[in-house]
């Protein structure tokens, strides 16, 4: 399995740069995602690797070998469309075999692989079908299968989950990642879907118009974003903004006065409190921390798992979004209404810059 | 509203449309109806209602010889206006549908150009312009099969293009990606995946080329040779004669040929998907 | 692979595709340039290269009777075609792909009917029908313009229904759902939202059949009347007698006419999304 | 606003029954959620209660009337479709006026309560648009600002929010709710997305092959599920088959021995334990809970506010899927092959019956 490295890569369309100089190294065996709203570049970055889109500047190596301009079909990539791509003409098996034999690999060996390729995906007993007689999921699986059985360099997916329904999806989505693991494959995983892609990857690149923001593990992306945008686009945050009064004091343009880490701040500079819904406290309990407001519940939404509040500070008026965990034991409503406080620690409370 | 009363609203509603439908289909299938049944008539000329019943107008028929070297005239250059006609034109969809260039629509809407110019006028066009190549360059065009089967060629490329488009933009463009990623050369993505793809619009162009082409009595016109005329203008000069059943009988069988060969396409192309 | 290697065999590709294009195009235009062309040869038969360049011939064709005669029969032949065949073929296609009937795709196929029978034939077929209607009922179908009409109806109708079928088949079924919701009645939906969504292919439609029955020659040989033919039959009856460029010109000004009338609808309906 | 009360309801087509026998009373002001997977007939009765489908058993009442045979133009309800069904080729005034012109509304009503309208979903500037200018967001407050203007007995949505991205599928969802709320519309609302439902619904039917399989708040269903299908299909949940060994004693199929509430049980009795992932706690303070055992952590997602646990048992090696809350303060990382305890509560784990 060789490793994928892209540098200073960029794709323009006239004026406008649908991928800007991006630069990415993914280790062997590493599965990385690309993760981003539409339109953000993900998907062309990913285009790009299999040799769809020419590149307008930069370099692609694939096992240290530039890529660059090389046409898809010599460049040992292995994809998976989102819309599977089959062959509506040819069976499973032809279908799986196809790769091999544009290699011109003998009858025989082709046989033995396709059919270990099929075991993989659990569909060695559907050889003979044509794709149309395949629910989505199995044709999901035979374009793994196709994919995986020329052995790539480089596994590739474009938002493979995407067209699967939600109990399908998350299913399918863990075979993957156990195929991924058990044949150490390189992997590059396009998707919009933030569970997914923390769910599944080893590293994340958040993307947006065309340029990485962060890239980094799931909980360093979650714990630590390095801007408002990442900060937004995985998981819930209530993003205060504000400026720097003096140092460890952040004052919310509502007139909050807030106890955090300020380090990476000059006083007076500008910036954004990001406080996470599930890191906040609400109860009697949470006068004694860090920070702590006299406040209301504006309103509760029972999610199962948790509740949602909106809590709105006495002082200032400042809605805040917390998430309560609904514990059996300690499930104690709370009711609209309801005078209570909200608090957190220093360390829930991170500062950010402006985008 | 009742219940009854709903249901019953509903069967007038359906009752309209069906009756709409049969009116249509029984106006269309009148002048192939007529002939099949003019073609059993006993009488010398065809008149309603007939005296009587007989089979011998199909006797008729294939002892005239212009008939039968009609068929073979009209199948042969029907067959090789076909084979051009679908060549060019489905190398010409794949460029409008696959290049993206600018224009394209324009370009489209040239396709209609055989259709607003008269057939016949086609016809004097070619002829003048196939005498100005035998002048040129000696190749005589203007009466033997290679003239005509140029000429229909007209005829066929447009149909041929709309079909195969329409066909083309429904074509999911990642499968010939797959084809690609996996190691397959333009080439063989083309030959392993395109073409096998198009399959059902190509068998349709063929087949409406192929029918276009031997019902066209105009564009011939000016473009048989005496000994060789085409089995539309065989009809024409048999009807200058006179009008008997056998003219008819002739039709049937032409009718019943291209339909059993349009019932046994749709065994491997679903018609109704692509006309 | 160089990255100027990569572009160069970009560049070969698309070479190739624009050559065919033009290839295709340059072939389905001759016929039409060769006429424009002709119209202006200053020479009294059609051939070249023409000894030089005139307007006469326009001034001739206008001063022949047959062809404004023949333009004005036609007008109204494919006028009355074109009315009857859209108002039949919009309803048939309506209950076609409404009704959800089984059996419909059978149906769709029997479009077909009009195209595997020679045109001549339905000529034939219909004028032997007209008479014994005339005979049985007294209405003369044989030598007016209403048999005309009648014939052409069998040539639009398919088309309509092909081209309003497609439309229908793409339009959001629910858009007539909600409109019944906000207290439309049945009549009410089709008048506001059903009919005004099928605008598109109902224009497409009427376009197609007024050139298909003006252009047509076959169907209308036996119909017409000695002093009132169509305009392909007086292109037909001149070229008996001579072959000079005043055919060329007349047909010029036709083409130029329809053309003019693709335009000009294509600004309302784009033309390159229904042909 | 009226009532909506739907009785005995069946549609059947040929024998088998997209609806089947369903009986529901929608209060005024009430916002009732039919859920459940594709296929299993919400969509088919909603459009039931419109008119576009035929009863084939049953009766339907609005506000008292029975509309079971009225044609759906003649029922006063007021629909938002999925696809949104805007006129094409009407600007967004003329579309919300269109139900107030069929109902013979003079001019004058028209333009002000077409304003009222559209100012209600903030498009008062948008009266002269095509629906084809405006996203799909500004298309579906035109599609509600459409059906409200009427004024209808019952307001109906069929799966409303799913042509939007994430995040305005979430803005727009309260904006419904929110309007709901504040018209005091009588609502039944589509959706195959169980967070939609617990999020706004007052209550919810979750329907399964055409049957209701139950009805009840957010929490009722969540906490107390009918059946498998509803355990299963709300939320994420153990389920665990085994039978009632004694009176407050569970013995699964594996073997374990749970303490639980077995009164809705005879002894013996075959049933199915459900135990949501949030209810298990892991760590050594797990041990002291009525049930617990000696376990390994298997796998760990981290999925940002929380981390899933597989956690398998030493005895019987059942696996457990565990949702631990990631709290800033006790952020203690598990690693996978860790000996640890999972246990629960009595309380926590419920007994449902086999389907």
């Amino acid at each position: 399995m060789g490793t994928l490295s892209v540098r200073n890569l960029t794709k323009r369309y006239g004026a406008m740069a649908a991928v800007d100089n991006v630069s990415l190294d993914v280790e062997g065996s590493e599965l990385v995602a690309l993760l981003g709203p539409s339109g953000c570049g993900k998907t062309t970055l990913l285009r790009m690797i299999a040799g769809f889109i020419a590149a307008s500047e930069g370099e692609i190596f694939i096992g240290g070998r530039d890529v660059t301009y090389l046409p898809p079909h010599k460049r040992d990539t292995g994809m998976v469309f989102q819309s599977y791509a089959l062959f509506p003409h040819l069976t499973v098996f032809e279908n799986v075999a196809f790769g091999l034999e544009m290699r011109g690999a003998p009858k025989d060996e082709i046989r033995t692989r396709v059919g270990d390729a099929l075991k993989l995906v659990r569909l060695d007993s559907y050889g003979e079908r044509y794709p149309r007689q395949l629910s989505g999921g199995q044709q999901q699986r035979v374009a793994i299968a196709r994919a995986l059985v020329i052995r790539p360099d480089v596994f590739l997916l474009d938002e493979p989950l995407s067209n699967l329904d939600a109990k399908l999806r998350q299913s399918v989505g863990l075979e993957i990642r156990s195929l991924q693991k058990m044949l150490g494959l390189t992997t590059v995983f396009v998707t919009h879907d933030q569970n997914e892609a923390l769910a599944l990857a080893d590293r994340l690149v958040v993307m947006d118009q065309g340029i990485v923001r962060q890239i980094g593990s799931a909980d360093e992306l979650y714990l630590r974003p390095s801007c408002v945008f990442v900060a937004s686009f995985l998981g819930q945050a209530n993003l205060i903004r504000g400026h720097v009064q003096a140092p460890s004091l952040f004052r919310t343009n509502d007139g909050l006065a807030i106890k955090c880490d300020t380090s990476q701040f000059g006083s007076g500079s500008p910036a954004v409190l990001c406080l996470r819904p599930e890191h906040i406290e609400v109860g009697t309990d949470a006068a004694a921390l860090d920070n702590s407001f006299a406040a209301s519940v504006q309103a509760a939404t029972y999610l199962g798992a948790s509740t949602d509040l909106t809590v709105r500070t006495d002082e200032n008026s400042t809605d805040l979004l917390v998430q309560v965990p609904n514990k059996i034991a300690s499930s104690v409503a709370v009711k609209t209404g309801e005078k209570t406080f909200v608090g957190w620690s220093t360390q829930a409370a991170l500062l950010i810059r402006e985008d | 509203m009742t219940r009854e009363a709903l249901i019953d609203s509903g069967r007038i509603a359906r009752f309209l449309l069906a009756a709409v439908i049969v009116f249509v289909f029984i106006t269309l299938l009148t002048p192939v109806v007529l002939v099949v049944w003019a073609s059993f008539f006993d009488s010398s000329f065809l008149s309603f209602p007939p005296p009587g019943y007989t089979l011998k107008w199909f006797a008729q028929a294939a002892e005239h010889g212009a008939f039968l070297r009609g068929f073979e005239t009209s199948a042969k250059v029907a067959f090789g206006a076909t084979c051009l006609g679908v060549f060019l034109g489905t190398a010409a969809s794949l460029a409008i549908v696959r290049s993206g260039l600018p224009g394209m629509k324009l370009i489209q809407g040239m396709l209609l150009s055989p259709m607003i110019v008269p057939n016949i006028v086609i016809g004097i066009a070619l002829y003048v312009f196939f005498i100005r190549i035998a002048d040129g360059i000696g190749i005589d065009l203007t009466n033997g099969l290679w003239g005509l089967i140029l000429a229909h060629t007209l005829l066929t490329i447009p149909w041929t293009v709309r079909l195969v488009c329409a066909n083309l933009v429904g074509l999911n463009r990642s499968i010939e990606e797959a084809a690609a990623n996996l190691g397959a050369s333009p080439l063989r993505v083309f030959t392993r995946v395109t073409l096998p793809m198009m399959r059902s619009g190509v068998i349709a162009a063929a087949l409406f080329s192929f029918i276009i082409s031997f019902e066209n009595l105009e564009v011939s016109l000016l473009l048989v040779q005496p000994g060789s005329t085409t089995f539309p203008i065989a009809v024409l000069q048999y009807l200058e004669f006179k009008m008997d059943p056998a003219v008819a009988a002739a039709t049937t069988v032409q009718v019943l040929i291209v339909a059993s060969a349009l019932l046994i396409s749709d065994r491997y192309v679903k018609l109704s998907r692509v006309v």
